[in-house]
């Protein structure tokens, strides 16, 4: 049995349904993260986890027992939100013991509780200061902490990085990753960073205008997206969507100049003829000397590049083929200027194919 | 935002600077002319107040006048000066001021972060109670403070201040409150805490700016006040400005006019102090949230 | 213990120790004073303190009131009944009837009267007085001859304070000098349309715009005792002033007849427009009734009139009072009440509202004041007047 | 807390309602409605009240006594109510436009890193802290032409100054306006002083970099960014104009004549030393009418802006 | 002769020191990024060459102008802010407009000027909203064309991106990136993030507290670090740094476990027994199938894995290997669990060495 149940959540606010029939299960210690375009209603799905805002219709079940109609105090739920929601008044001693005190627990209880938790987060230092004396790192910790204290059933996290420079983003998302392992917690949490949801899920839901476009691992939600807006929503630089036409042995791309050989796994179900959408990550568009020796379907792609970017650990180049962009990431030592024709290897094992016209993968 | 610096020659940089020096002190000493009156004529004797010029300085300053407004000058038959009628401001300011705050901030408080349909309506109509000009709410006011035993008491003074008063502290919180972050109360509630212990623990004790405003607002209107004051006291338990006036109005009697402005400087001793001390974060605390900017 | 409540605009220090005469004498015998000052507008503050209580059901044991208002409050049925003490003290006969007429309602007595002042007297500074001739007017013509004298002095001719119930406190001395008696009956104590808009009416306006010409250009919103400083200090000849200016004069330590000089105004010599404090009782209830007695009955004791009046410039209510503690001034005041009395020449005031209720003397005061200061002709304020009266009642 | 056992069953359990969370989710109307019943009471009870009591034949006190339009019959036929709009007008645009210029001007000044700021702005503050029954007489006396201003000039020896507008009919209504600006620009000034520190810094460095002098930086950027201040400046002081009374009791008492008249004094006039209640409650009446018609439109935008 | 010349800037703000000494060259048409931590005084440094805080010592020269004493406005230089500083009160057109106004230019060029910057950013049919009706990314666009319609001599930006979230970011970096392409201007932009730095500029620029660590093209800050300081900084997940010594043919790391044989070139002049910290990037650590066939010198080392961040288009591997931990990017579909061991290929030709006293590159 599935630990949280999320069973047909629709809300309404005024006459605007901003949650459209929400149906999500996560199994005890599961890490679920819900991604989702700004204003698809992430947060609004998290607050009714939480309780903070009813939902219209539907049901929230936590380990058996419907929490739809309970108070936020009683569902055994933490949350750390995006401002961190910090108490500015008190030290961040208060702010983590708070939650105990509220329950009645004694002092002395609350001292060890807190002692150890800011053990475990190394914020000993910190336990006598406000919140106004930390750094943005600091502050996420101790909304951490806050939460942790009460070893609730469920935590619930509403884009807790989001407030990071990008260095200190990388280390707290180590942070929160090497928790979720010790401590077997079950995590909801809200991002709109792909790379967030693909490192620390065990199960991705990704949302769109209040409707769950997919769920899966994050393997499953990166490799083989559900249809064009989880692709393009997933990956940084975005999935290369390049249109083309199912032939003989493979899909015609580029206006028809070039045939590549897509493994029959991908395309065989496909009557020849159709309009398909060929989608190729980048990193599966390589520089020719670092195409994968043990792929099946390597294609070779001479085309002129119109942009490098070269971010020190690769070069993203950006090739153009009969008015069609695409981008490939090759090694960061592979010389490479700006108008020169560039030979490119594509990885057709890790090819998906869309269905222009409703946008799902077909293949 | 703050000054803008003008990197031109350093010339004309001290001319700008000259003008602006110039010209707020000139405007200070507009400001503080009638202040500057009101001290130099309780320095003079009447004599001199009578042949002399209001501006010029006192030639033999005194301080007998102030001495007689404290403690001599009459209010009706007693001549007890004014000092009694300090505790009287005071005794009423304290609580009305402190209720009015009070609840100000709880009204605040369920308005931005408790939302109800129709909140809009009743913060609307709340609002419109600090238009109310007081002179239409006499009689009707009269009426209900002797159907409820308050009238001509220093508590029905005090409910009749605190409740013209409502208005502008339920403004001031709400817009103070409205800015403040959602995520705290619902972080406080997720802690487990109740719609009292919210505000206590996490609104107020960070609403400092928006209280300071408030009650300097409250104080100095409520200290000021003369109208509730002469309608709903009496005699001994008058506020400070009834028996001020008493002193200073006196239609066919003799007018000490050098006792008068001491003790109307006396009057405004501690609005001044109120002021002085908590000027800046007067601006700061409008900063905050009374004014929207 | 018994006590009173007494509700008063006697603020100022000298007022305040006439009024102590009062407490004392209550206090000896063991009754307690709650004093209740409300100064401001002439008891306008006080008037609507009174209200609230009232309206509170909470009304003070004993106010202050004049003319008009006493019929009025009387009308709410909030007053007390004086008439065991009155006919035991024999009130009836020695309080002038014209002023009985205020403090007796329907016949009962509801108030006791403190003083009468009156209104229509001319101040003097002796000084300028002796050298424009030394000779007291005696109609309106010499008046504006002496006047023209002080001018020449280079003086303020006419020290006036410009605000509504001065400027109506000159225009009643000025109906009663072109008019007589009679006239003033007519036109100010009946308010009739024909009187306020005949040609005697528009002398008397004629005679307000010239006496306009002798004040000095800061008149406007002056405070009463401001005139009074500039007559004593010699800045001006002459102020139309009640005879509670003499408080100031005798502060300043001035003796009538060699510093200053007491008349009344040229042309109504024998009249006397007067206003009276009075004390009006409400109705308390039992258990206060018999301070309330007492209190009446103290205001009315001979010593506490003269301790009172002595001070506050004005003559005794009671016309059996020895004069021989008064001053000059005084002395002459009392002769005249008790020749005006008797003449039926004691008439109410109309700026202190002891000639009309509240709504007909400010409409009357608007129209007047609004004239002297020019923003009426004079054949308009005519026009207005008995229109302001009419649409006043 | 009270911990909840997991329950043991395969069907979901639904914990009821209980009498606590009724009560939880009544409490903040709990908290609101004494506050919201005395308004109730106090302001729109006595509003109607006063509606009703224009319609009585009340004189000194109220009565109850049904009267028709008579008393709007007799304020609309009183020449001194004309004058008191009339003065109102002329007071109210006066005020309104020039304690917000003089506030503005000086909030700017202030601003310009001023060392002495902490000693001048309780200078231009305090006038808010004194009643009229405090500063009324000090005014009074310094505009006097007799005792004040004027006079002084002339014994300095400029003996051709003129300013005796206290006792000019014609303008004493300006030195109404001269108190009354006094009095109120200060708070306005600490308004704007607060809303021009509320800019963001580098809007200012944009608009230098863009080449604009301080005046057009002030004149196009940020006095139009103050928009929000303007508004809530502007409801202050309107209420405040049209509140006005004992600035005008304390420097004038309404004179010279009835010069300086306003609705309020005369409301209060009628109403307590005329024994004209009806006609007071008439005018009082009339006065809410236009509060209404300034703040409504106002608290409508206002609270419909925030609907996002 | 450069265009841009930071001659020894100094700038103490009350008794703290913020700039200490800065020394910077531009040529035209290059692109400067300044980088560093926060605090360290970048966006005070852009501030002393725009002219809105007059440096306390030093000269800024602009085309052989010395400018030090000039007003901003006089400079002719644009700045876009980070929190892009649109007058709110002005449409888009007005704001764009404004500088022109300001220099007295009449109103039909202005309108052209205004169009065509409008059709270069597309955002034509912004022209009559006020900011507060754009996006974020709308907005970003506008500040842009306020500073591009003036045609300056230098562009300053101050972190424009930090405020988009991140795939807006990628997209607008890419539009600036094309406008310095096309219009070859002069460009100092600050950011903090590193990948902004590497993608875009000519030049970089590395500042801690105040001072300039080390000047050079991407390539050279990324692959040759001058000290600790800026290889830690440049790249994420940052630069692995392991504790060795110099041993004959390489260098011994892991306590001496493991010998590695470093090129020549790195280490040649260094004697046998000095202590080291071997600098080696995520990317220059693999699995075993992805070592690059052409490299010198691969090491494989069999650690254990400690953590696993799969970001769909690789796989971070943390291994262990006597109590030191380093990660390394292996490809996405390599399968690899917690806890077991796995093979890391180490690609010492892309290794540095620091001396771990200084902090500075000696290999
Ligand atoms: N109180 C409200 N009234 C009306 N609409 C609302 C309200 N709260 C949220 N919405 C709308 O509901 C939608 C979902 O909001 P939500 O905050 O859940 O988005 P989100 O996915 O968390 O976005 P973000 O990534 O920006 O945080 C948005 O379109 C928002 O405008
Ligand atoms: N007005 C000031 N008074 C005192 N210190 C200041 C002032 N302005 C900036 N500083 C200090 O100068 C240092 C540099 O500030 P600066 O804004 O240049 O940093 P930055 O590199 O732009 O940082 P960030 O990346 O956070 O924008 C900081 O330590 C800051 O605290
Ligand atoms: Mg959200
Ligand atoms: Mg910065």
């Amino acid at each position: 049995m599935s630990f949280l149940e999320i069973k047909n959540i629709r809300k309404k606010i005024g006459n605007v349904e901003i949650l459209k029939g929400i149906d999500i299960d996560l199994e005890k210690g599961g890490f679920l993260v819900l991604v989702g375009p700004s204003g698809c209603g992430k947060s609004t799905l998290l607050n009714a986890i939480a309780g903070l805002l009813p939902p219209t219709s539907g049901d929230i079940v936590i380990d058996g027992e419907v929490v739809t109609d309970l108070h936020p105090s009683k569902r055994d739920i933490a949350m750390v939100f995006q401002s961190y929601a910090l108490y500015p008044n008190m030290t961040v001693e208060e702010n983590i013991a708070f939650a105990l005190e509220m329950r009645g627990i004694d002092k002395a209880e609350r001292e060890t509780a807190v002692a150890s938790v800011a053990k475990t987060l190394q914020i000993e230092h910190l336990l006598k200061r406000r919140p106004s004396q930390l750094s943005g790192g600091q502050r996420q910790r101790v909304a951490m902490g806050r939460a942790l204290v009460r070893k609730p059933r469920v935590f619930l996290f509403d884009e807790p990085l989001s407030n990071l420079d990008a260095k200190l983003r990388v280390e707290v998302r180590a942070e929160i990753k090497a928790l979720h392992q010790n401590t077997n917690a079950t995590i909801v949490y809200v991002t709109h960073d792909q790379i967030e949801a693909m490192t620390l899920a065990t199960k991705i839901v990704v949302l769109k205008e209040g409707i769950v476009q997919q769920v899966g691992t994050p393997a499953e939600i990166y490799n083989l997206p559900a249809n064009l807006f989880v692709a393009d929503f997933m990956g940084s630089p975005a999935m290369n969507m390049l249109k083309g036409k199912v032939v003989a042995g493979g899909v015609a791309l580029f206006g028809g100049s070039t045939t590549v050989a897509v493994p029959p796994t991908v395309t065989s179900a496909l009557p020849a003829g159709k309009d398909v959408i060929l989608g190729l990550r980048p990193e599966a568009i390589t520089d020719s000397g670092l195409a994968d020796p043990t792929a099946h379907a390597i294609a070779f792609v001479d085309a002129q590049v119109t942009m490098v970017e070269p971010t020190g650990s690769d070069t993203f180049v950006t090739g153009r083929m009969d008015g069609v962009n695409f981008t490939g990431r090759a090694r960061a030592e592979v010389p490479v200027t700006l108008g020169q024709t560039f030979r490119f290897a594509f990885n057709l094992d890790k090819a998906v194919v869309f269905d222009p016209e409703s946008g799902n993968r077909i293949g | 935002m703050s000054a803008i610096p003008e990197n031109v020659s350093a010339g004309s940089v001290r001319t700008v600077r000259y003008f602006i020096y110039g010209a707020l002190i000139i405007l200070a000493a507009v400001y503080l002319l009638p202040l500057y009156v009101m001290l130099t004529t309780s320095l003079k004797s009447l004599d001199e107040i009578r042949g002399g010029d209001m501006l010029a300085l006192p030639s033999d300053p005194s301080i007998a006048a102030w001495v007689k407004a404290w403690g001599e000058a009459c209010i009706g038959v007693s001549c007890v000066g004014i000092k009694g009628y300090f505790w009287n401001s005071l005794k009423m300011v304290v609580p009305a001021v402190a209720i009015s705050t009070l609840l100000g901030a709880l009204n605040g408080y369920v308005l931005t972060k408790w939302r109800f349909p129709g909140h809009k309506l009743v913060f609307g109509m709340m609002l419109f109670a600090c238009f109310i000009p007081f002179q239409a709410v006499l009689i009707p006011m009269a009426r209900l403070l002797g159907a409820m035993g308050m009238s001509n008491s220093t508590a029905g003074l005090v409910f009749v201040h605190v409740v013209y008063g409502l208005g502008f502290t339920t403004l001031f919180f709400r817009n103070y409150y409205e800015a403040f972050p959602d995520e705290l109360v619902k972080a406080a509630m997720m802690d487990g805490a109740g719609f009292f212990k919210i505000f206590w623990r996490i609104l107020l004790p960070s609403s400092g700016p928006i209280i300071v405003v408030t009650v300097i607002y409250q104080f100095t209107n409520i200290w000021n006040d003369f109208l509730f004051g002469v309608s709903f006291s009496s005699g001994e338990a008058s506020p400070m400005t009834v028996a001020l006036n008493n002193l200073v109005s006196s239609s066919t009697g003799v007018k000490e006019y050098n006792v008068d402005m001491a003790a109307a400087v006396f009057a405004a001793l501690p609005t001044l102090f109120v002021y002085v001390v908590a000027g800046r974060y007067f601006v700061r605390g409008l900063m905050a949230g009374a004014v929207k900017g | 213990a018994e006590q009173v409540e007494v509700l008063h605009w006697w603020t100022s220090g000298g007022e305040a120790a006439a009024l102590n005469v009062l407490k004392e004498n209550l206090a000896k015998q063991g009754i307690g004073w709650k004093d209740m000052p409300v100064a401001g507008g002439a008891g306008s503050a006080a008037m609507t303190a009174l209200r609230a209580r009232v309206t509170a059901g909470d009304p003070p044991t004993a106010v202050q009131l004049l003319g008009f208002d006493l019929r009025d409050w009387s009308e709410m049925g909030v007053a007390a009944n004086l008439d065991d003490l009155a006919a035991k003290e024999g009130w009836d006969k020695v309080i002038p009837e014209a002023l009985q007429a205020f403090s007796k309602y329907d016949g009962h007595w509801v108030a006791a009267p403190v003083n009468i002042h009156s209104t229509n007297w001319l101040w003097l500074n002796k000084a300028a007085f002796d050298k424009a001739g030394g000779k007291q007017p005696t109609n309106m013509d010499e008046l504006f001859t002496m006047l023209d004298a002080f001018k020449a002095q280079g003086i303020t001719a006419l020290a006036h304070g410009g605000v509504p119930w001065q400027d109506g406190t000159l225009w009643e001395a000025v109906v009663l000098s072109v008019g007589g008696p009679d006239f003033y009956k007519k036109a100010v104590l009946d308010a009739d349309p024909t009187a306020l808009s005949g040609d005697t009416m528009k002398k008397v306006f004629d005679d307000m715009s010239k006496l306009r010409t002798y004040f000095d250009p800061n008149f406007s919103g002056r405070e009463w005792n401001l005139s009074t400083a500039l007559v004593i200090e010699g800045k001006a000849g002459a102020q139309e002033m009640g005879d509670w200016s003499k408080g100031e004069w005798l502060r300043a330590k001035k003796t009538p007849g060699t510093d200053f000089v007491c008349m009344r105004f040229p042309g109504t010599q024998g009249s006397v427009l007067f206003n009276a404090d009075q004390f009006m009782m409400f109705d308390v209830g039992e258990e206060q009734k018999d301070a309330q007695m007492k209190m009446a009955s103290a205001v009315e004791d001979p010593a506490f009139q003269i301790a009172f009046n002595t001070v506050k410039g004005s003559v005794p209510a009671r016309t059996d009072v020895s004069d021989e503690k008064f001053d000059d001034c005084a002395k002459k005041g009392m002769k005249d009440l008790a020749e005006a009395s008797s003449k039926g020449t004691l008439m109410g005031s109309l700026a202190h509202g002891y000639a009309q209720p509240a709504a007909v003397k400010e409409a009357m005061l608007d129209v007047i004041t609004q004239h002297l200061n020019g923003q009426l002709t004079t054949d308009a304020a005519l026009k207005r007047l008995p229109e302001a009266v009419a649409a006043a009642k | 807390m009270t911990t909840i056992e997991p329950a043991p069953m395969v069907t979901p359990t639904r914990p009821r309602r209980s009498v606590a969370d009724g009560l939880r989710n009544g409490l903040p109307k709990l908290v609101l409605a004494p506050s919201f019943a005395i308004i109730l009471v106090f302001v729109y009870g006595f509003i109607l009240w006063t509606v009703y009591l224009s319609f009585t034949t009340s004189k000194m006190m109220p009565i109850y006594k049904w009267g028709g339009f008579d008393a709007y019959y007799r304020l609309w036929s009183q020449p001194n109510w004309y004058v008191a709009m009339q003065n109102l007008a002329i007071f109210g645009v006066l005020y309104i436009v020039l304690c917000t210029a003089i506030g503005l001007f000086i909030a700017i000044l202030m601003d310009q890193r001023i060392r002495a700021e902490g000693v001048l702005r309780p200078i231009f503050l305090y006038p808010m802290a004194l009643s009229f029954v405090v500063t009324g007489t000090a005014w009074k006396w310094f505009l006097n032409p007799g005792l004040g201003l004027e006079n002084t000039m002339h014994n300095l020896g400029w003996e051709s100054f003129k300013f005796d507008w206290l006792v000019n009919p014609k303008m004493a209504i300006y030195t109404v306006v001269i108190a009354g600006v006094w009095q109120a620009s200060g708070f306005i000034m600490a308004m704007f002083l607060a809303g021009l520190r509320g800019i963001d810094g580098e809007i200012v460095k944009a608009a230098q970099i863009d080449g604009a002098s301080t005046v057009s930086i002030y004149r196009r950027i940020i006095i139009p960014m103050l928009r929000p201040v303007f508004l809530s400046a502007f409801i202050v002081l309107a209420h405040m104009a049209i509140k006005s009374y004992d600035l005008v009791i304390a420097l004038t008492g309404g004179g010279p004549g009835n010069a300086t008249e306003l609705p309020s004094t005369f409301m209060y006039s009628y109403t307590f030393t005329r024994n004209q209640m009806n006609v007071g409650s008439a005018s009082a009446v009339m006065m809410l009418m236009g509060i209404t018609a300034i703040i409504v439109p106002y608290l409508y935008s206002e609270l419909r802006e925030k609907n996002h």
